[in-house]
């Protein structure tokens, strides 16, 4: 089996490697099909683990040494149990999908080869993450997800706001990182290892405050990397990367790496309750936060975005409660319908000449027949309409926060899902229903190839049926996460919740469809409702990235500005030749005592001899005082 | 042979710098290559000589110089300077490898090869007269190559170089001497040996004395706040190979003398300044970061980013423990790697351009992607990503100082995130965004001669990075004897219980003759 | 009390005429006041009973050294009045008195000691001419030799600094132009 | 009556005489050859003066045998002092005034070298510095000072142009100014101690318990005035850079080795009893003296534009540098003295050699004196070796090791160190990093800039084999002088220990 | 009224300070030399009284070899001026001052 490991784990990166050997040459189809294939054996690879590992086995193998150093010891070390099987399975399969997808997406680019690279390595860089058996190689993987997600957002680097947007998601995901950093120094030093084993063995001895700032600083390189409030903003802006991208890592993959890191790291939290409760506070809050500003949002990839900040809330609620597993479920069946989604928002963009508008789209429906139906099966998947995969997991989450008493938390999260439907179907509504819009544009759409279309039906499937695999799901990693079991108390409640949910997301959808299908205008910002308050704070995202600007990033270079003009040349390196300069000066208006004439070298000896002459008095007296 | 391989790997390149003047002007370069291969070559089997499972100094060679005084002419080797010598031939080679200067090539060359010898010397030195003359000695090429192949203000840039390095040697002198004195006293002999000197336990408040002197000597190389100003000066005017060399090996010197003299010699007092200079060394970060974010001229930017670096070498120093120790002494390699290759990189653009200003680029990604793609992987490493050698070094001496200090190295870590601020910023001026400038338009992708110097520095940037154990674990085995030496010195409580004691753990290997 | 009203006496025109010495600005005056003063100086020779030192005063200083000035003082035509720009002349004042005022301030004090010896006692009975001889013979013979060789020195290097060799500069001037100028500047012993 | 003295001649020592009067009877022949045969060319005198001082040289190394069998030998009435430290330094003197000597042999000709009257009173002037260092009789050096001191203005004057002329006077000016506070302050000792011979001064002194007090510190302040003249200290420097400049290059560097070391001699004798016997106004007035004449020396010496000048002001500071050993006092230090001072010579010879073959007839166009730094930029480019050399010393002095006079600093550093003088330790380390900015302007000079155009025909305008040789000889002096350092410092330590300093 | 040692002394640091203000005050480099001569006898008046008053000749001694000190001093400093004049024309000291700094 550890063959298999190594297959899973290298092949993405020998793809990588092999595309990027061709990095620098126009585009070849072979980079494109070898890289896929590789991907694609990475899966078949982790199948045959997850078979393995059904049957009740894992596997862990030490590579090598990485770093070792006094106490050190950390190793190239990978294992594979049940959670980390699961992931690789969702990492493999959607990341082979979008693979094949991007064959046909990044058909006309300029940076086919380069693009390839980039996205095998950031499967790899995934399944380090994933697989790691160690913190520390968790963080490598972390890191290499967020560089491949800063060459990925940045891959068309002659955008500015691409570029741009690449870098806003590194630094604040290396923000966080700083908060992981901690956390694995606080994990090291309290229990001398990075090892999970060795650790989640250690921690129950130690003091709950220790303990406690360990889950914060965890959490705090979760938020990152999973963009949770206040450190968001870049998943929205990251969505200047290539459609593929933003399915494989900003909705399946990468995004939810703080999520699983919180599940892998459940021993920890399960002793800190409190900092769970506030991960799932924050979680519900995101999920509503996230998807009011999806609603008014006119971007067709960024409502996607906010709609994975929302699903991503919701983990962030089942992991914070406890519910471990059901919140790796969610981030199974959301990886499925949310790369679904992104993928068929890549072809409506490839269709629409990436206009992202969809009010300048409509009526798509007719041309784009297979994207349609995918989008909007996804879209349901979303909302969580049984029997499709979302029903399972998200429901699960509702119940979770009712069983477990927040209801708070659970009225915010009914309410986000309300939403989340709302804007799902405005969504499709608006592209795919209502007048045909974009030829007011003098744009002609077409569907895209089919391979494509061929590549995302495992996506569709697995959306629709993903809910049926709860129980199997649930043996399975029971045997690693906590195993408890959400049922709320009563036949009748459960019920009533359920149907409940059921009817209420379906008048959204409802709601959205008869509001949006047959919208027949582009909308220019003179409406009353553009002009409202609300509507003008959601559209800004609050705010909170013009926020950001003014009190981060301007007065951040300001103040480096200050630093070097003021202080490093005017205070710290003016003194430094200040003084050499008084030296200087010194000499230059003292050298006249050397003036050249005789009369004046014959005055200076004498007074040298005076002034000598004096001391000698002056100390003679002084002596002869002490003296007597 | 390999009992006087230290004796031959100083001064073959001087020897061969002298028989350079034969040379013919046409043929000094491949000279020069050859030399500076031979003399890698060399440090190389070193290495392969080297016993890692020995903590203390190889290679012992010693012969009386002054004995009168106590000045020997000792040297040796142990795991904290055997990497810092091969780094400097390894880039010396680099350097010349990749020389595309043509004014007076034969001068730069003979000069670059009297640098490699001062630089190996520095390393190898036990003495610390013999120390001191290669620290000082090395300053005279080094004004030289910035004096004489400049930019504009190279003579301002120089001179201040030579003068504020020099000024805080002096100081670190009189330590020196002090230091030989009380062994004098102690004994009755006078000796510079730094061995010897380990042995002496001196008082408290003695220490923060010599502490000092030696710290200001130190200090100005790193350079440390407020001290640096000298560096941004001296890489801005110099030319490619120096800024290179000076980035590359002379800074680490400084840093390097902390770890073979400060700490052994001075635990208390190490002890005592540790938070002082901590608070020093996160300025450095976080200040000089900020600096750089706010430079115009890409080769600033680099420079600036050297001092940021610095400071996390010196911040895992002073952790005082094995595992923030061992990691500074790896991040000055690793520095060495990054900061050499995107000084380096710096010159590609410069000798196609002369403008090393940003605003001068902008999209070269598309006109020079092997160039970029080269860069960015510079960058990365510059950062700090996993499995590239930056972040080994820098993980662990952040690890170590937390130890010591939970907040201060919260503070210190903001190095990762200025860091990228920064280089990301600069990156993205320089590669991204559209080709503006005409001149840009039609610029040539890496040549030969480049790759020659760039490859090799991106292969070891990222073998060390995934597999630092052939360099950390010889590292390691001396960091760990010098932080035990620490421990059985320390006289206060409180350096005691901050030194670790490893004594429990493997049995200590005295710092005497390995051989 | 013959000794002490000397004493004043000599004192006060010795003091007068250095004083002129130094003040006047007639050259002459000047020359004459010193060659007075050092005739009142063998004065106190005498009186201290140091006869040989006396003579030598007179005769070198008065004799010959008196006479250089004298020839120098025509050759350079100074003998009226010498212009001299005076730069702050309150500071020379200043800095002579002050000097005489620190010095008086201590050698107003008695010398205390008991163990001064005269290494080299003045006896009663013998002339103050054959004691010194003797002492110059002995103990001094070899400064007195030195003191010959300086003389020496400075007869030479008075005769060729003096010489008309060197008014021609082979320093300024080109090479050419020396090799030119044959026999008539060869060197030649002990200048002109 | 007198009674006749018996004395015979062994207990007189004559031997003690034989070095000065070897330099004497070469002075003399070569007067007689002169005489006897007029017109002989230079090369002549310059070879005998040479051989002359060889033997002088001989006679001093047969003493040093001699003394570390015997120890001190006195002569001639116990005049004559033959002790370590005035071997030592006759060595020095005599050893540099042969690399001195044929600097004669220049390729132009200068007006000096046409006397042979200049050779005759080099060798006297070698004689009158021998005998101020071999004696602690006051009347003694003060005889031997003016004979030397004598024959150094007429040397000076015989380079025959205006400027050494004002340098000549200016010198004989202050040089008779400071006689006289020689002459006064050796009264005062006299009139407290009733003896002109330093040892027995000290004697006195100590029996008295310095009851007298304010007498010696007079005397003191006098002949710290007269030496300060003579070691220009500053104030008392003010003659230095002028003389510098205006005397040839040749003799400049001779002035700043050979007297300057007799000088520092007598200083020992004088002021070292005094400084051992805890008169703390000495010690006061050496520190502020020591310091400011390093400290302000080395900042004129910034400001210059003439290298000669500002190796003139470097030298002070050199001086002033080597003048703490006389503050210290211990034998490490002395030894430090005589370490520094040896190696000095050597570095010096090359720097002001260098000047010397620089050195061209007339003034540059455009220039006011003979060596302005623009004449050395670019130096690298049309004569590298040259400039490599010059940088060589230039980095000796400048103290950056491995180079010769960097083993004297340290040595002299360490033993202010020892001494506890801790502060004049670092301060002696600073002003070696303010003198680093004029030397490296030199370097900076030769090997940054551009060659000044038409300057190019004015290096080397006066090289010849001899000059080149001696500046292989410095040169060798000054890279190897580590190899050198310690069988100089065993000796040196042995002779200044045996001689009690 | 017995004139001691001191009255000697004194006198001769008056004298001596005298020629202290002459060597500043003169510009004319000949009155400028009588003023160093003065400067010599006022050691030498002083000389010869310790020497009487301690009975010992070695000031005599002292007092002998400055007075050859200052004769050769005369010669050779004659002989500088005359070489000065000889070129220049003046024996004023302030129009001495090619080198300066």
């Amino acid at each position: 089996m550890e063959l298999y490991l190594y297959i899973a784990l290298f092949a993405p990166l020998v793809g990588s490697l092999y595309a990027a050997l061709f990095g620098g040459s126009p585009k070849s189809q072979h980079v494109g099909i070898v890289a896929s294939g590789l991907l694609f054996t990475s899966f078949v690879s982790s199948a045959l683990l997850l078979s393995y590992v059904l049957g009740g086995h894992t596997v862990h193998v030490e590579m090598m040494t990485w770093i070792a150093t006094g106490d050190l010891y950390i190793p190239f070390g990978f294992v594979v149990d049940q959670v980390s099987v699961v992931m690789m399975m969702v990492v493999t399969i959607v990341s082979t999908v979008v693979h094949i997808y991007s064959i046909g997406y990044m058909d006309h680019d300029k940076g086919f080869n380069r693009f390839f690279s980039w996205l095998s390595a950031f499967v790899f860089s995934m399944m380090v993450l994933v697989m790691s058996d160690n913190f520390a190689g968790l963080f490598i993987g972390w890191e290499g997800v967020g560089l491949c997600s800063w060459g990925l957002i940045g891959f068309w680097y002659h955008k500015e706001s691409a570029t741009w947007a690449a870098n806003e998601a590194f630094i604040m995901n290396r923000i966080a990182d700083l908060g992981m950093l901690i956390g694995i120094f606080l994990l090291y030093w309290n229990t001398g290892s990075l090892q999970y084993d060795v650790v989640f063995a250690e921690i129950g001895n130690l003091p709950l405050v220790v303990t406690t700032w360990i889950g914060i600083f965890l959490f705090i390189g979760a938020m990152g990397k999973s963009a949770q409030f206040p450190l968001h903003t870049w998943l929205a802006d990251a969505m200047e990367g290539p459609t593929p991208v933003s399915a494989l890592i900003h909705a399946a993959t990468m995004v939810t790496a703080g999520v699983y890191l919180v599940v892998r790291a459940n021993p920890i939290y399960d002793l800190i309750p409190n900092v769970g409760i506030f991960i799932a506070s924050l979680g519900a809050f995101v999920a509503l936060f996230a998807a009011s500003m999806a609603l008014v949002n006119r971007d067709m990839k960024r409502i996607i975005a906010y709609s994975t900040l929302s699903q991503l809330g919701y983990m962030f609620v089942a992991a914070g409660l406890g519910a471990y597993w059901v919140a790796l479920f969610h981030l199974m069946a959301h990886a499925f319908f949310k790369a679904l989604l992104f993928l068929g928002a890549g072809n409506v963009m490839h269709a629409m000449h990436d206009e992202l508008d969809p009010f300048k789209m409509g009526g798509l429906r007719k041309v784009m027949k297979g994207t349609f139906i995918m989008m909007t099966l996804a879209s349901v998947a979303l909302a969580g309409i049984y029997p499709f995969a979302g029903f399972f997991s998200k429901d699960l989450i509702l119940e979770v926060g009712f069983v477990e008493h927040h209801y708070v938390i659970y009225t915010v999260l009914l309410l986000t899902a309300g939403l989340t439907a709302f804007y799902s179907f405005r969504l499709v509504a608006l592209i795919f229903h209502g007048e045909e819009r974009y030829k007011l544009f003098g744009i002609h759409p077409h569907e895209a190839y089919k391979f494509m279309l061929v590549a995302m039906s495992p996506l569709l499937v697995l959306a629709i049926i993903a809910g049926s695999f709860k129980m199997t799901y649930y043996q399975l990693v029971t045997s690693l996460l906590p195993s408890t079991q959400y049922h709320v108390h009563g036949e009748m409640t459960y019920w009533i919740m359920t149907i409940g949910t059921q009817l209420f997301v379906i008048a959204a959808i409802v709601f959205a469809y008869k509001k949006y299908s047959n919208w027949n205008s582009v909308p220019d910002g003179s409406s009353k409702l553009e002009n409202s308050f609300g509507y003008k704070l959601l559209w800004n995202q609050y705010y909170i990235p013009k926020f950001y600007d003014e009190v981060f990033s301007k007065p951040y270079l300001e103040l480096s500005k200050i630093a070097w003009k003021q202080i490093d040349l005017k205070i710290v390196d003016a003194t430094v030749d200040g003084i050499a300069n008084i030296i200087y000066k010194t000499g230059e208006n003292t050298r006249d005592i050397q003036n050249g004439n005789l009369s004046t070298m014959l005055r200076w000896m004498v007074i040298g001899l005076v002034v000598l002459i004096t001391l000698a008095v002056a100390f003679t007296v002084g002596y002869n005082a002490v003296g007597a | 042979m390999i009992d006087h391989i230290l004796t031959l790997l100083i001064f073959f390149p001087a020897l061969a710098a002298m028989l350079g003047f034969v040379v013919t002007k046409d043929s000094m370069r491949a000279y020069g290559i050859a030399v500076a291969f031979i003399e890698f070559v060399l440090s190389l089997w070193l290495w392969y000589a080297y016993d890692p499972m020995i903590s203390g100094m190889q290679f012992m060679e010693s012969m009386p110089l002054i004995p009168q005084f106590g000045i020997n002419y000792l040297l040796g080797v142990d795991g904290i300077s055997l990497f810092i010598i091969i780094l400097s031939t390894f880039f010396t080679l680099i350097g010349i490898a990749s020389l595309t200067e043509t004014r007076r090539i034969k001068d730069l060359i003979i000069t670059l090869l009297f640098l490699e010898m001062t630089m190996v010397g520095v390393f190898a030195a036990l003495d610390a007269i013999v120390f001191y003359v290669f620290w000082e000695l090395s300053l005279v090429p080094m004004l030289y190559i910035i004096g004489a192949w400049g930019g504009p203000l190279r003579i301002y840039a120089s001179i201040k170089f030579f003068l504020y390095t020099f000024t805080g040697s002096l100081v670190m002198l009189v330590g020196m001497l002090f230091m030989a004195y009380f062994y004098y006293q102690a004994t009755g002999q006078w000796s510079f040996s730094i061995l010897e000197w380990y042995r002496l336990i001196l008082p408290e408040n003695f220490q923060l004395w010599l502490f000092v002197a030696f710290f200001l000597g130190f200090a100005i190389k790193v350079p440390m706040f407020p001290f640096h100003t000298w560096l941004p000066y001296a890489h801005g005017q110099a030319p490619t190979i120096g800024s290179v060399i000076l980035a590359a090996i002379l800074l680490k010197m400084g840093t390097y003398a902390f770890v073979r003299f400060s700490l052994p010699l001075f635990p208390d007092a190490s002890v005592f300044f540790m938070f002082p200079i901590a608070i020093i060394a996160i300025i450095m970060i976080i200040y000089t970061a900020m600096v750089a974010y706010a430079q115009e001229d890409i080769k600033q930017v680099v420079a600036y980013s050297s001092v940021s670096h610095m400071g996390v070498i010196i911040l895992g120093t002073f952790a005082l423990n094995v595992e923030g120790v061992s990691g500074s002494v790896f991040l000055m390699l690793a520095h060495g790697v990054v900061s050499g290759a995107l000084f380096l990189l710096v010159g590609v653009i410069y000798d196609r351009r002369h403008t090393k200003l940003m605003s001068e680029f902008g999209g070269l990604a598309s006109v020079m992607p092997r160039y970029a793609t080269i860069f960015g992987i510079m960058m990365m490493a510059s950062v700090g990503l996993p499995l590239t050698i930056n972040f080994v070094g820098e993980f662990l001496s952040l690890l170590g100082f937390y130890k010591q200090s939970h907040m201060l190295t919260l503070t210190a870590g903001v190095a990762i995130i200025v860091g990228a601020i920064y280089m990301l910023a600069a990156y993205k001026k320089m590669f991204f965004g559209t080709v503006m400038n005409e001149k840009n338009k039609n610029l040539k992708d890496l040549n030969r001669t480049e790759y020659l110097g760039l490859i090799p520095l991106v292969i070891v940037a990222i073998w060390l990075g995934v597999y630092p154990k052939p360099v950390l674990e010889p590292i390691n085995n001396s960091v760990e004897s010098v932080i035990q030496l620490m421990h059985d010195k320390a006289q206060s409580q409180e350096a005691k219980a901050r030194i670790p004691d490893l004594s429990g753990k493997n049995e200590i290997i005295p710092m005497q003759e390995a051989h | 009390m013959f000794e002490a009203i000397a004493f004043y006496l000599f004192a006060a025109l010795t003091i007068v005429m250095f004083t002129i010495t130094v003040m006047t600005s007639q050259a002459l005056y000047a020359i004459t006041a010193m060659a007075a003063g050092m005739i009142f100086i063998s004065a106190f020779f005498f009186i201290l009973g140091a006869d040989f030192l006396g003579a030598i005063q007179i005769i070198v200083y008065t004799g010959a050294v008196m006479a250089l000035y004298a020839f120098g003082m025509m050759f350079f035509d100074t003998t009226r009045d010498v212009v001299e720009k005076r730069t702050n002349p309150q500071i020379v004042f200043v800095l002579g008195v002050l000097a005489a005022v620190m010095v008086v301030a201590i050698f107003v004090a008695p010398i205390v000691s008991n163990n001064i010896q005269a290494l080299y006692p003045i006896q009663e009975g013998v002339g103050n001419s054959q004691a010194v001889g003797m002492v110059l013979f002995t103990k001094y013979l070899v400064p007195f030799e030195l003191a010959a060789v300086m003389l020496l020195v400075s007869m030479i290097g008075g005769i060729i600094l003096a010489g008309k060799k060197m008014d021609k500069s082979l320093t300024l001037m080109a090479e050419e132009d020396i090799s030119t100028m044959d026999d008539g500047f060869e060197p030649q012993a002990g200048g002109h | 009556m007198l009674e006749p003295i018996n004395v015979s001649l062994a207990s007189l020592n004559l031997a003690t005489l034989a070095p000065m009067l070897i330099a004497i009877v070469g002075a003399l022949a070569i007067l007689v050859i002169d005489m006897v045969k007029g017109g002989l060319h230079k090369s002549l005198y310059v070879m005998i003066s040479l051989l002359f001082l060889l033997l002088d040289l001989g006679a001093l190394v047969d003493f040093a045998g001699l003394f570390m069998k015997n120890g001190t030998v006195l002569g001639f009435f116990d005049v004559m002092l033959m002790d370590g430290i005035a071997i030592l330094s006759q060595i020095i003197i005599v050893a540099g005034s042969m690399l001195f000597i044929p600097l004669a042999l220049t390729s132009k000709r200068f007006h000096e070298y046409n006397y042979p009257e200049y050779f005759a009173l080099f060798l006297f002037m070698i004689a009158g510095f021998q005998f101020m260092v071999a004696t602690d009789n006051l009347i003694l050096i003060f005889v031997g000072l003016e004979t030397a001191s004598l024959a150094l203005y007429t040397l000076i004057a015989l380079h025959n142009r205006k400027k050494s002329f004002e340098a000549a006077v200016k010198y004989f000016t202050m040089g008779a100014l400071a006689a006289g506070f020689y002459a006064f302050g050796s009264m005062i000792l006299y009139a407290i101690s009733g003896s002109v011979e330093i040892n027995q001064i000290a004697t006195v002194l100590a029996e008295d318990h310095y009851s007298n007090i304010g007498y010696v510190l007079v005397s003191m302040a006098f002949m710290i005035a007269a030496f300060g003249f003579k070691l220009s200290m500053v104030p008392f420097h003010t003659w230095t850079p002028d003389v510098y400049e205006g005397s040839s290059a040749a003799l400049a560097g001779y002035m700043s080795i050979v007297p300057k070391i007799a000088g520092f001699v007598v200083a020992m004798r004088l002021f070292e009893f005094l400084v051992h016997s805890g008169v703390v106004w000495l010690q006061v007035i050496l520190y502020i003296g020591v310091v400011v004449t390093m400290t302000a020396s080395n900042i004129w010496a910034l400001v210059q534009t003439d290298v000669k000048r500002m190796l003139a002001y470097s030298s002070i500071s050199h001086a002033g540098f080597v003048m703490a050993a006389i503050l210290i006092g211990t034998t490490q230090a002395n030894t430090g003295l005589f370490l520094y001072w040896a190696l000095f010579s050597f570095t010096n010879l090359g720097a002001f050699t260098m000047l010397w073959v620089n050195r061209q007839k007339n003034l540059l166009p455009g220039q006011s004196s003979d060596h302005p730094y623009e004449k050395f930029s670019g130096m690298v480019k049309t004569m590298p070796m040259a400039a490599v050399m010059m940088a060589l010393f230039m980095l000796s002095l400048a103290g950056i090791p491995p180079f010769g006079l960097f083993w004297g600093k340290i040595y002299m550093i360490g033993s202010a160190v020892s001494a506890g003088y801790t502060v004049l330790a670092l301060i002696m380390a600073l002003n070696s990093a303010i003198a680093g900015y004029y030397y490296l302007k030199l370097i900076v000079f030769m090997f940054m800039k551009e060659p000044m155009v038409g300057y190019d025909q004015f290096y080397f305008m006066n090289a010849s084999l001899s000059l080149k040789t001696i500046i292989g000889i410095a040169a060798v002096g000054t890279i190897f002088a580590v190899f050198t350092v310690n069988p100089l410092l065993e000796v040196i330590t042995l002779f200044v220990y045996n001689s009690g300093y | 009224m017995e004139i001691t040692l001191s009255h000697y002394l004194v006198l001769s640091t008056i004298l001596f300070a005298i020629g202290l203000v002459g060597v500043m005050r003169r510009k004319n480099l000949l009155m400028l030399f009588f003023a160093t001569e003065i400067l010599l006898n006022a050691t030498n008046i002083a000389f010869a009284a310790i020497s009487h008053y301690i009975g010992d000749l070695s000031g005599q001694m002292f007092a002998f070899f400055i007075i050859a000190i200052a004769a050769s001093e005369v010669a050779i400093g004659l002989g500088l001026l005359i070489v000065w004049y000889k070129r220049t024309g003046k024996i004023d000291l302030d129009q001495m001052n090619s080198m300066r700094g």
